[in-house]
């Protein structure tokens, strides 16, 4: 744990558009300047890439940008992220991503001369290496392919770094169905964390090597993953929360790598790190809805720095390709901040009290990402003598708030939860702390033939 | 009623696997569904008995309580776990023909697709209501499917994908075993599907939970 | 011109969630009691309703329906209203939309028992007269079946009544194209009007007898289409904003009739009627992108009771169907204002200071929709003689405020537009006050084949 | 080049008229497109020379302008109807032969659609880009656009729908119309409307604006 103090101290600093170390990109977007931009995300409509032919993805991704950057034109934008999430196949035969990339730019370029328009690109190739049953998360050949995209994609106009990666998914998928804390903490503060700190490593030493920005990374498939359970009704919101909680120094480790932010959207843990760390976040709230429901659209803005949809298939809506659509959405949502921003910090702060108490009654989930809970967590968080500490300190605080909450009636009690709290604490104090103590304690409850503790390191 | 059977139904219902199970609490130092089971058996009541009066009703209030948002899915897991320590005893008498299931279910995430927590959920739901299930894993092709069909005749094949991109590879897939047997049913879901392109792609039904196809499946049994 | 007063005389009491007059309905929303409330709309998805068995169509609505109620309970709605604006044929056979309205109803009403949800239904046939050309608006067979829909929907569970009807687009639509202000005007000030008493005056008897609540009428088909044609940069932004300000009085004159509230959403005079009658309005912006693309996202937030996203066909989306996932989108948007209110009317002034001010520079279209225009402007109708007068001092008085705030440098200035206002200043100047002039005036200019005047009493 | 023509083409592209027209305001008082045209033949210069020389150049610069978003429609409208009012004096050679049109273009709402404006500006540049225009209104069945066919054999065809329950009928009329004549081309378009659906339907082209369409016909024509 490299960070001890908090970069944002109190919760009154912590807020959207502004970072402590906001990030400057090539084409003059200042991210966490006092300022926030949207950020577009999307996909593919339904097709087979493999039997399509090839022009014919590279068409999508030229008719998405292009609708986007026009309307962002339009509408007197005053800067834009794109996100290029690349599909598996993009990421496993890099030259497919890297001219994704390069149309995208061009485009970019285009808008840029012409009319000012400040857009940069964010490439997130997709960690491959789970195609492998157990994965082997350091020795695969699949990690050469990712890089490969990483390296040529950054050269060719991608210049944010960011991965969605999975080490420790091996354990984390079975906890979560289980809701088993003491494997999902494992799943993270242990093997998570070893993994970022040898993915990131190599991410950073190519930002480096390309003169572009080590962005960051996100738990999507660890606390959004517990969260689409827990809006479908399968395992409890409070477990949810804290899992959220616990995905945090996983994702921190990237930072501690040399990543500079913005992190990526697709967690929620990005409060925790700007408030560690001082990076500017990605944040994706009520305008991501066409990617998952849930229970936490405004609160998700409080101290945004990007604010993105996560992702919307290129589909025909009645007003145009639903990129499009989306794209407006997020401009209009992040017209009202800016405005708050011109304001100044009393408008801010009003504006964020609203996205804040809207959300935090109804459920934990919003509740924990307040930013007093934010902040009340993260000191917890870098008190810890180490990664496992700091998880078991964070989650415990986060019960303690959302206990004490729900005593004075500021968060929406459920009863068939109320079990739930009790079963959390005990189980998460009863994890040692000494890091070879927990693999000796977690080995024997988890079908081990899924996971290769060597790949890991240990 | 049979005490012991309503006694193996409660176990069921409740998760209680066997006597060393520490869940659920207040059931602790009690036998579960595995000696409860194995006791039954020895006392001659029938299996099918055990089947379908104690395991299957069992498992349906499970299901019941779970569609009405009352139990999470680790409450519903530990039923499937006490469930499937009975099903150990009963497993025998399928062999030898004295007790029937309702079928095979053979189910799969589909070729270049690796999400499978829905599938999993799909598939346990699937067993715990009384079919044999195969679980084929993640990124299935058609020759998969296929030979998990001719080793299993009159199954019925289960298809999940969560990938725009992936979906597109369920229309060859159901192509491919219809084209190896016209008959078999085939089942899709999965987040970015839904009864529009079932019917597009040929497959006999969507379901956008695992209750849906349990009862769909039933539904065949009859 | 029945109101000679506004309702709402400053600025600083036109807001939203509360409306002089609210509207209360059966299943207990008080719109515009100091609440705003979602209203959710949607529509087939490519599908020929010919063709399909109907219970496909059936089983749509119900899908529909079922989906956007089961999340409003998850997202613990306070309210929410639902509406079933008809495509052609359930109009043609009532029958298929009093079968639509009665599943809808079944839903509410399960909804409402179970869990306390509020939901209303309204119901919008849709005004089949246009099929004919030359329409007969007051002669033809094809009111028939739009009555009979209203009446047999209403009892069937409709309690909303509503209508975007077309009297005077026979003209309109060229005027749009060629940019006649004179002609537009014509359209609405004279056509319009007429066609609105008589047919308003045929749905408010109706609602008497249903015992249901007349809402009210939308100019979409002229306000709006000249926003969509505005956007598609085919006719100059002003010359829409001027139209907008022209359709004021012909949906003003549901109300005179007696229409309630809450008016329709896909117009944009919403804000003035409320302004000048006091009743509570439905009003769509960022959130309706899926329908049409526009330049007021967020101004149009400023004074509504209902959030609306237009329309959104029932497609999927990643998260779900695109109705349930609107209907996410529209409850936090809601939910961030309910906050606002919650905090009394210093902290609605702020937030709505917000929605406007963050668009009103962009675009005449959004400027003239600030409170403060929406007041000025309004001041001058209602000092009007009769219609068409109404009609002359609001458009000139818009302009004025545009003009003004372009030399101030608080709207932006479009060079290509400039010569533009000059000419509406000069050709709505020059429209006579009274009627039969005005008919005079405007007879030689259009294609008399297209309209039958008689069949507006003229 | 020949002032005259030039001057035709400048009142082509500025919408002017006639002599007695007021738009625009600059070039009151002139000869407009109407007069000049009439004096060019007059003066011997070919018909043909005018169409291709003078009036489309005009329209092409327009479009140009349009598509550049210099310039609204009603001033493109102004410039079309200035080329109708020049394209009166040459209509006889068509008839003749003397010169030759780019060919046929009817255009039609699809049933049970009444959106026109969209329509009736696609029909309008095509026009201005030297197509015979044949306008079938809105509402439009098969029956109607083979009909047309019939008159204007080798003519192309173009659909519009703006509702998502009319889109559908576009495929049946596809149909029809390609089981009249394989080889007419079929242009669709309208807000619901794109490429996919385009190729799935059969029909030949889709574009989102008149000028996309007034390009795939030139490249037909050529
Ligand atoms: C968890 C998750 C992951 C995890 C997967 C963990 C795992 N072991 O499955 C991880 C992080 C690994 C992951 C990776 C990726 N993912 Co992912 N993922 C998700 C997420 C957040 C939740 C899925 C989930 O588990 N839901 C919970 C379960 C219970 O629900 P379910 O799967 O829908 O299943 C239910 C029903 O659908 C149904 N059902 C399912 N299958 C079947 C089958 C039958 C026969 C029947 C009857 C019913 C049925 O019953 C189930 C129970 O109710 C979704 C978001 C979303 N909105 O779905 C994205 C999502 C599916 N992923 C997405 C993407 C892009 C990816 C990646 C490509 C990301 C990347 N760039 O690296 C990779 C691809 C990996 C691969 N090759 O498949 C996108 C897909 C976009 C697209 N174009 O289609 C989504 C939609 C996220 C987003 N909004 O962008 N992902
Ligand atoms: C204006 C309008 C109307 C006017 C129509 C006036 C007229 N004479 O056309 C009125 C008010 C009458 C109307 C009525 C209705 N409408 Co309407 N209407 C619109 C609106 C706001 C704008 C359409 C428009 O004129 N756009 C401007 C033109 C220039 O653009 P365009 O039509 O897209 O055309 C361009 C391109 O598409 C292309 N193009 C068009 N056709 C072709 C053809 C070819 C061959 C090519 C190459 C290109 C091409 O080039 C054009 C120029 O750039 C749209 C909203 C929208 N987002 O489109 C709704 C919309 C289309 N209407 C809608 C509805 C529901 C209706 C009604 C059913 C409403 C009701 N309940 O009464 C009725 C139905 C009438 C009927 N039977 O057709 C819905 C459709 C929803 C759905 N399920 O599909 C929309 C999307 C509104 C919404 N968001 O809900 N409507």
């Amino acid at each position: 744990m490299k960070f001890k103090e908090l970069a944002i101290k109190n919760p009154g600093d912590l807020y959207f558009g502004t970072a402590p170390n906001p990030v400057k990109t090539p084409r003059g977007l200042v991210i966490g300047g006092g300022n926030i931009y949207p950020e577009l995300n999307f996909t593919l409509p339904e097709m087979s890439i493999n039997k399509t032919d090839y022009s014919a993805v590279l068409k999508q991704y030229r008719e998405i940008v292009t609708g986007a950057l026009d309307h962002a034109v339009h509408l007197y934008s005053d800067g834009i992220v794109l996100e290029l999430e690349t599909l598996i196949e993009m990421t496993q035969i890099p030259q497919m991503g890297i001219d994704i990339v390069k149309i995208m730019n061009e485009i970019c370029e285009e808008n840029f001369i012409k009319h000012g328009l400040k857009s940069e690109i964010r490439l997130t190739p997709n960690d491959l290496r789970e195609f492998e049953r157990p994965p082997k998360q350091r020795t695969t050949k699949l990690i050469e392919p990712m890089m490969e995209l990483f390296e040529r994609g950054a050269l060719a106009g991608g210049n944010l770094l960011s991965i969605e990666s999975t080490g420790g998914k091996e354990i984390s998928d079975d906890a979560l169905m289980m809701c088993d804390i003491k494997q999902f903490i494992f799943s993270q503060a242990v093997l998570g964390v070893r993994d970022m700190e040898m993915l990131w490593g190599k991410i950073v030493a190519i930002a480096k090597k390309t003169a572009t920005i080590p962005g960051g990374d996100t738990a999507c498939g660890f606390g959004n993953t517990a969260m689409v359970l827990a809006e479908k009704k399968y395992i409890p919101k409070v477990f949810a929360a804290v899992a959220r909680i616990a995905t945090v120094v996983r994702t921190l480790v990237a930072v501690e790598q040399g990543a500079k932010g913005p992190d990526k959207d697709c967690g929620y843990e990005g409060p925790f790190l700007k408030a560690i760390t001082g990076i500017p976040i990605s944040m994706e709230g009520k305008t991501s809805a066409c990617a998952h429901l849930s229970p936490l659209g405004n609160v998700a803005a409080a101290c945004a720095d990007l604010w993105s949809n996560e992702s919307v298939q290129n589909v025909k809506l009645l007003a145009g390709m639903a990129p499009t659509v989306y794209y407006e959405q997020l401009q209009y949502d992040t017209r009202l901040m800016n405005e708050a921003i011109k304001g100044g910090k009393q408008d801010i702060l009003q504006l964020q009290k609203l996205f804040v108490n809207s959300d935090t009654f109804y459920d934990p989930q919003a509740f924990i990402l307040s930013p007093k809970s934010v902040i009340e967590i993260s000191k917890e968080i870098v008190k810890g003598e180490n990664y496992i500490d700091a998880t078991k300190r964070g989650c415990l605080k986060g019960l303690e708030l959302i206990e004490n909450a729900i005593m004075e009636g500021t968060l929406l009690r459920d009863e068939k939860e109320d079990v739930w709290i009790e079963m959390l604490k005990s189980d998460i104090a009863s994890i040692p702390e000494n890091e070879s103590d927990f693999v000796e304690l977690i080995l024997p409850t988890i079908d081990q033939s899924k996971v290769i503790l060597s790949e890991y390191g240990l | 009623m049979n005490e012991l059977l309503e006694k193996i139904e409660l176990c069921i219902e409740f998760g209680k696997i066997n006597n060393a199970a520490v869940y659920p609490p207040n059931m602790r130092g009690q036998d579960g569904a595995d000696e409860l089971t194995k006791q039954a058996l020895e006392e001659g009541i029938s299996p099918d008995d055990v089947l379908n009066k104690a395991l299957i009703p069992g498992m349906d209030k499970v299901g019941q309580k779970f569609s009405e948002n009352k139990i999470f899915v680790p409450q519903m897991l530990m039923s499937a776990k006490a469930m499937s320590s009975a099903m150990k005893h009963i497993q025998p008498f399928f062999k030898s023909g004295q007790v029937k299931q309702k079928g095979t279910f053979i189910i799969g995430t589909v070729s270049g697709d690796l999400h499978d927590i829905g599938k999993n959920l799909v598939a346990m739901m699937i067993e715990g209501s009384g079919w044999k299930v195969i679980d084929l894993g993640v990124d299935v092709k058609s020759e998969q499917y296929i030979e998990a069909l001719k080793e299993n005749p009159g199954g019925a094949v289960g298809l999940s994908a969560l990938l725009t991109t992936t979906m597109v590879n369920m229309e060859q897939i159901v192509i491919d075993i219809k084209s190896f047997s016209e008959n078999a049913k085939v089942l899709i879901g999965g987040a970015p599907v839904n009864t529009d392109f079932c019917q597009r792609i040929g497959a006999d039904y969507y379901s956008p939970d695992p209750q849906g196809a349990v009862a769909y499946l039933n539904s065949l049994a009859v």
